[in-house]
C-alpha cells in the first residue's frame, strides 16, 4: 500500500513530505539527547532486518495467499519511537530508491503514512498502556496485535485521503474505503500477529534487551485533551473500517453501512473540510496551477470555474496525437544517437 | 539404482546480475559415488551445490536427478532426495531449539510424531550431539553449529547428500568425525571445499571448477597430487602431501 | 524465486551506480534536486493531460542512454511495481464517463484520458527515481543528502542500512533455501515457522549489531561517523541544471506536442 | 618495550547466562612474540581474544597490555594499541565503501585528511587491495572482505595484532598470502585457529585452551607434535606432521 507518485497532486505531496520531513528532524533532535551510541549500529541493522523480513513469504492461513510484514509496531517496540521513526523512514527511502516502491515524492506520504502512526500514534497510546509494564506474555501480545492493526487502519486511511484529495483518481471516498479498509484489516491482523510472536520470543530468550529497552525508552508525554481526540478519531476509523467489512461480508446491509458511515457520517464532512483547506493551501502554493490549462480545456477558463473534464476539441486531440507521436520519435532517435556516439567512443 | 544418479549436462547458469557463474558444466555421478568439488574463491562451487535440488535452475541445459529432470515442478520431489548442508550452519538452522530444528524435515514429511522423535534421535546420535537437543542454536559454538546442521539433513536420510565447505569452523576432532561419517554413509555424496586433505579422504574423484567450467574431472588421488593443476586454480596440494 | 529475484535486482542496480560515464559523475546534489523538479512538474499537471506529457520522456530517455542503463531492466522493474497504480487508476475510465471526442470519428469516456494520464506520469516518475539511483551510488546519495542539510543521524542510518541490506538479504535468503529445502511446500511456509524465523532471525541481527558495535568501537568510534566527502559543483553540473529547468519550463508551459502536431498538419495535411 | 607486553594474571570470564568461559587464565606475551591460541570448539579462544581490547572485561583477575591494566576507563587508550580481526569480515567492514571502512579508524584518531590517505593507501597495498578502494564491501568475495578487514585493522598501525580464525574461508593461495602477511610483521600477534597448519607456520609459540584452561604453553612445534596433548584437546597433529 505504498503511494505512489503518479497518483499524487503537488500540494499533497509537498504538504505530507513538510510533516514527514518536520517529524524527521524533531525524531533526530530528541534521539540525539538520549541516544547512547550502541544504538546506531544496532538502527542500522535493525532496518536491514525489517527489509529481509519484508523479503520473506509466507502462507496466511486459509487464504492460500502470501503476506509479508511491515514491521513498524515491532521497531517501535524494540527500539522505541524515535529511532524506530528514524529506521522505518530509512527502509522507506531505500524502497523508493531501490525497488521504486511509491516514488521520491510520495515518500513524504509513505513515511507519514508508515512510520507516524505506529511509532508516534499506536506505539505510546495503544501499546504502551495495553502492554503496562512488559511483563506478561500475553498483554504483550494483545497490545502488539492491537496497536499493528490500528496503525495499519490508519495508514490506509490515509492512503485513501491522499488519492481523493489529489484528485487523480475517480475512486468515491466510499467505495475506495471499502476496498482498502477491509484488505487491511486482514493484514494487520496477520502482522499483529507476527509482532506479537516475535516479542514473545525475544521475551524468552532474551527477556534483558526487551527490560532494557522498556526502561530507557522515553515515555509519552502526559495524555492531555488532544492526545484524547485523537484516539476518539481512531476508533471511529476502526469501526469504519471494521463495519464496511462486516458490511462487505453482508451484502444486504452494505447499502445501509455505506450510507450511513461515509455519506451523511461525520467523515465525510471532515474530509470535506480539510479538502477544501488543503485546496486553499494549494491555490495560494501552486505556481504550476493545477486547473486551466489553456491549451486542453479552453472551455475552463472562459467559466472561471475548475473543468471537470477536458473539453478536447477533435481538431486539438489531432494534432496532439500526431505530435506526441512525434515528440515520441525524436527522443528515440536522441536515445540512439547518444547510445551509438559512446558506442563509438569507447 | 538410476535414482540416485546425478547428472549435469551442458549447464549454464548466468545470476539475474548476468553474472555467468557456471558454464557448460557436464558431469555424471552414479550411485554411491564420493565425488570432490574443488576450486578458487568465486569459481562456481556453491552455485552449481544449489542446482541439485533446485534452489537454483539452469538457465540452459539439463539437471537430472535419479529420473527426474530438474524443473520447477518437480524440485518438491527432488528435494526429498538430495540433502544439501550449507557453507554456514546459522543460515540452515532457523529454528528456536536444536530439537525442533532437526525435526523440522521429518514433520514436513507428514511423519508421525513418534518417528520424527526417533529420526531426531539418531541423526543426533550420529554426530555425536545429542545433548544439545534442548538448546538455542544461537548459543552454540560454531563447531557444535555445524554438527547439528549435518544432523537436520541427516534427518531426512537423504539419497544424496551434498555438502558445502562443511569443514571450515569444525575443531580437529569434530572434523576427523566428518570424516568418518562422510567415509560411512553409503549414498553418492558431492562436497565442495578448500580443505583438500579432506576430500583427499573421503573421496574418489575430483571435479575441478574454473571459472564456472569443469577444469579437470578424474581420480580424486591423481588430481590431487597434480600440483601444476591445482596452482593454476588458487590451490594447494594437500597439506598432508606437502612435504617439510 | 521471488526472494532472490528481488535481492538480485538491488543488487544489479547497485553494481550499475558505479560504472562511471558523464551521468554519473554529475554531482549528486544536482542529480537529486533536478530529479525532484522534474517529478514535481510531471506531476503538476492536471488530471485529463496526455500529450504535453510526452516530451518529458526526453529526460530518463538522456539519463538511460548517456547512463548506460539497459532499457529491459528499468521497463522490467516499473512493470512489476505497477499494480497499486493501475488497480486505482482502471476505475477512472469506468467511473468518469463522459464522453469526449478523440478524433473526429471516435469518441471515448473521459477517464481513459486520466486513465492514460495516471499511467504515464507513472511511468515518468518511477523510470525517474530508478534512473536517479541506476546513476548515482547510494552512498553518494547519502553524502548529497547531508550535505542538503538532512539530519546526520538519518543519513548515518542510511548508510548503515545499505551497507547490511546486502548482509542480511544473503543471510535470509539462505535461510529461506534451507526452509523451503525440508518444507517441500507444504507446511513449512505459514506463518507460525514464519514467526519463529524472525524471531530467530530477530536476536541473531541484535547479535550481529553487537559485535558489529565492538568493530567500530576498536577503531575508535565515539558516537560520530566521520566523512573526508566533499563534493564541489562544476561548470559542466550548473550547465546540466540550467538545460535541465529550461526544458521543464518550456515543456511544462508550452504544449510541445500539440505544436508540433499543428506544424505537422500544416505542412503535410 | 613494555608497552607491547599483554599479560593475564589469573582471569576469569563468567558470560551472562553463567556460561563459565575463562577459569583461572594466566600467561604473558613480549614484543614481538607470535602466539597461537588453540584448542577445541567452545573452548574459550575467541573470549580470551575480546579481553585483549576490553570488548568484555574480566569477571576477576587482570589484564595488563603494556603499561595499562585494563578496565573500562582505559580500554579506549588499550584499543589504539589492539588490533582485532573478527573471524567474520562482515561484522568488521561496516562502511559503504572499501576506502571509508580502511580511513575510519584514522580518521576517529583525529588525523588530517592527507595523513588518512596515506595510511589507507599503506594498509591497503599490504593486503594487495588497493584496487578495491572504490568498492562496497557487499561486492566483495569471501576472500578480498577478509583482506579488506586486515587492512582496516592494520590502518591503525597496532603494536600487538589479534586475529579470530582468519583462514577459515579463504582458498589455499589466499591462505598462503595471509601467512606471508603474517609472517612479516614485526610487532607482537596472537592468532586462535583450527589451522595447526597455518599456527605451526606462524607462530614460534603455542598456548592450548581446554574448557576456559590454559592446558599448555610452549614452543609451538613441541606442542604441535604432541599428539597425545593434541588429542586430549580435540585437535590433531597438523596435516603437514602427519605421514600417510
Ligand atoms: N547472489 C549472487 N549474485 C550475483 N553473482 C553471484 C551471486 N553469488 C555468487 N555470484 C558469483 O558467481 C560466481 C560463483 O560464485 P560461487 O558462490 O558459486 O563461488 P564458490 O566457488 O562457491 O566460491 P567460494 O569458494 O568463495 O565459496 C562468483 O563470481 C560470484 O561472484
Ligand atoms: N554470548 C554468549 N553467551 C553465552 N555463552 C557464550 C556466549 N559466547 C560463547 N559462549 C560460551 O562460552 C564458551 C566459549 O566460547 P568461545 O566462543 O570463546 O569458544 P571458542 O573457543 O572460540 O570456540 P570455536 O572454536 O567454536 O570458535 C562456549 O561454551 C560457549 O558456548
Ligand atoms: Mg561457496
Ligand atoms: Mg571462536
Amino acid at each position: 500500500m505504498h503511494m505512489a507518485d503518479a497518483l499524487l497532486s503537488p500540494a499533497v505531496g509537498a504538504t505530507m513530505w513538510a510533516g514527514s520531513l518536520a517529524a524527521l528532524g524533531y525524531a533526530s533532535k530528541k534521539l540525539k539527547e538520549t541516544i547512547d551510541n550502541k544504538t546506531i549500529p544496532l538502527m542500522g541493522v535493525m532496518g536491514a532486518f525489517i527489509f529481509a523480513a519484508q523479503m520473506i513469504n509466507f502462507t496466511i492461513p486459509g487464504t492460500g495467499s502470501s503476506g509479508h510484514l511491515g514491521g513498524g509496531m515491532i521497531l517501535a517496540i524494540m527500539l522505541g519511537p524515535y529511532a524506530a521513526f528514524l529506521v522505518l523512514a530509512s527502509v522507506l527511502t531505500v524502497q523508493a530508491l531501490f525497488f521504486a516502491d511509491g516514488g521520491l515524492l510520495a515518500l513524504g506520504c509513505n513515511i507519514w503514512n508508515l512510520g507516524i502512526y505506529p511509532c508516534f500514534l499506536a506505539y505510546p497510546l495503544i501499546y504502551k498502556p495495553i502492554a503496562g509494564k512488559g511483563t506478561s506474555t500475553r498483554r504483550l501480545s494483545i497490545a502488539a496485535i492491537v496497536s499493528a492493526l490500528i496503525a495499519l487502519q490508519l495508514g490506509a486511511f490515509s492512503v485513501v485521503l491522499e488519492t481523493l484529495l489529489s484528485g487523480k483518481s475517480e475512486l468515491p471516498l466510499d467505495t475506495f474505503l471499502l476496498l482498502m479498509q477491509p484488505i487491511h484489516l486482514a493484514i494487520g491482523l496477520v502482522e499483529g500477529f507476527v509482532t506479537a510472536g516475535i516479542i514473545s520470543y525475544v521475551q524468552s530468550a532474551r527477556p534483558e534487551f526487551l527490560e532494557s529497552n522498556i526502561t530507557s525508552r522515553p515515555h509519552a508525554a502526559g495524555t492531555p485533551v488532544k492526545n484524547i481526540l485523537i484516539v476518539f478519531a481512531i476508533i471511529t476509523v476502526i469501526t469504519g473500517g471494521a463495519l464496511s467489512w462486516f458490511a462487505s461480508t453482508h451484502p444486504d446491509g452494505l447499502e445501509w453501512s455505506i450510507e450511513k458511515i461515509t455519506r451523511k457520517g461525520e467523515l465525510a464532512q471532515q474530509t470535506q473540510g480539510i479538502a477544501a483547506a488543503l485546496r486553499k493551501v494549494q491555490e495560494k502554493t501552486a505556481f504550476l496551477p493545477d486547473y486551466n490549462f489553456p491549451s486542453t480545456s479552453p472551455a475552463a477558463g472562459k467559466d472561471g470555474k475548475p473543468a471537470s473534464w477536458p473539453q478536447i476539441e477533435p481538431g486539438t486531440s489531432v494534432a496532439g496525437i500526431v505530435g506526441s507521436a512525434i515528440v515520441l520519435g525524436l527522443i528515440m532517435l536522441i536515445g540512439f544517437g547518444i547510445k551509438t556516439f559512446k558506442k563509438r567512443q569507447s | 539404482m538410476s535414482h540416485h544418479i546425478v547428472d549435469f549436462r551442458n549447464v549454464f547458469f548466468r545470476y539475474p546480475d548476468s553474472t555467468e557463474a557456471l558454464r557448460d558444466v557436464s558431469f555424471r555421478i552414479t550411485h554411491g559415488e564420493a565425488v570432490g568439488i574443488i576450486g578458487g574463491n568465486g569459481a562456481g562451487k556453491s552455485t552449481l551445490l544449489l542446482h541439485l535440488n533446485g534452489h537454483l535452475l539452469p538457465t540452459s541445459g539439463i539437471v537430472t536427478i535419479g529420473d527426474l529432470h530438474l524443473t520447477g515442478k518437480t524440485r518438491q520431489e527432488i528435494r526429498k532426495k538430495v540433502g544439501i548442508v550449507f557453507q554456514n550452519p546459522d543460515d540452515q538452522l532457523f529454528m528456536p531449539t536444536v530439537y525442533d530444528d532437526v525435526a523440522f524435515g521429518p514433520r514436513n514429511l507428514g511423519m508421525e510424531e513418534e518417528d520424527v522423535r526417533q529420526r531426531v534421535h539418531d541423526a543426533l546420535n550420529l554426530v555425536n550431539s545429542f545433548a544439545l537437543r534442548d538448546k538455542p542454536p544461537h548459543h552454540l559454538s560454531c563447531g557444535q553449529k555445524s554438527a547439528v546442521a549435518i544432523a537436520t539433513v541427516m534427518a531426512m536420510e537423504p539419497d544424496i547428500l551434498a555438502m558445502d565447505e562443511p569443514a571450515a569452523n569444525l575443531d580437529p576432532k569434530s572434523r576427523r568425525l566428518l570424516i568418518n561419517l562422510l567415509t560411512t554413509f553409503s549414498h553418492s555424496r558431492i562436497i565442495a571445499s578448500h580443505d583438500l586433505d579432506l576430500i583427499l579422504d573421503v573421496c574418489s574423484r575430483c571435479i575441478v571448477i574454473r571459472e564456472g567450467t569443469v577444469a579437470a574431472d578424474g581420480p580424486a588421488r591423481e588430481i590431487l597430487s597434480d600440483r601444476k593443476l591445482l596452482e593454476e586454480n588458487n590451490l594447494e596440494l594437500p597439506l598432508s602431501l606437502q612435504r617439510y | 524465486m521471488a526472494f532472490d529475484e528481488q535481492y538480485y535486482n538491488i543488487g544489479y542496480l547497485d553494481r550499475l551506480s558505479y560504472a562511471d560515464t558523464f551521468v554519473h559523475r554529475l554531482d549528486p546534489r544536482i542529480k537529486l534536486i533536478t530529479s525532484l523538479l522534474f517529478l514535481f512538474t510531471v506531476i503538476s499537471f492536471p488530471k485529463y493531460e496526455v500529450a504535453a506529457l510526452f516530451p518529458f520522456f526526453l529526460f530518463p530517455a538522456i539519463l538511460l542512454t548517456a547512463g548506460e542503463i539497459p532499457l529491459w531492466f528499468i521497463v522490467k522493474k516499473v512493470a512489476i511495481v505497477s499494480p497499486f497504480a493501475i488497480f486505482i487508476g482502471i476505475f477512472n475510465p469506468l467511473l468518469d464517463t463522459a464522453p469526449v471526442a478523440v478524433l473526429p470519428a471516435l469518441t471515448v469516456a473521459a477517464g481513459w484520458f486520466s486513465f492514460a494520464s495516471i499511467l504515464l506520469k507513472f511511468i515518468l516518475t518511477v523510470s525517474t527515481a530508478l534512473l536517479l539511483i541506476a546513476t548515482t551510488s547510494f552512498p553518494t546519495v547519502c553524502h548529497a543528502l547531508r550535505q542538503l542539510g538532512m539530519p546526520s543521524l538519518f543519513v548515518s542510518q542510511l548508510l548503515f542500512l545499505y551497507r547490511y541490506i546486502f548482509v542480511l538479504a544473503e543471510e535470509t535468503m539462505r535461510i529461506v533455501r534451507a526452509r523451503d529445502m525440508r518444507s517441500f511446500g507444504r507446511k513449512g511456509t505459514d506463518v507460525k515457522v514464519f514467526v519463529r524465523i524472525m524471531g530467530v532471525l530477530f536476536l541473531r541481527t541484535v547479535e550481529r549489531a553487537e559485535r558489529i558495535y565492538f568493530a567500530m568501537l576498536a577503531r575508535g568510534f565515539q558516537g560520530d561517523m566521520p566523512t573526508g566527502k566533499h563534493y564541489s559543483i562544476a561548470t559542466r553540473d550548473m550547465i546540466f541544471a540550467g538545460s535541465v529547468v529550461v526544458c521543464l519550463f518550456v515543456f511544462r508551459f508550452y504544449p510541445v506536442s500539440e505544436i508540433l502536431g499543428r506544424f505537422f498538419q500544416e505542412l503535410f495535411l
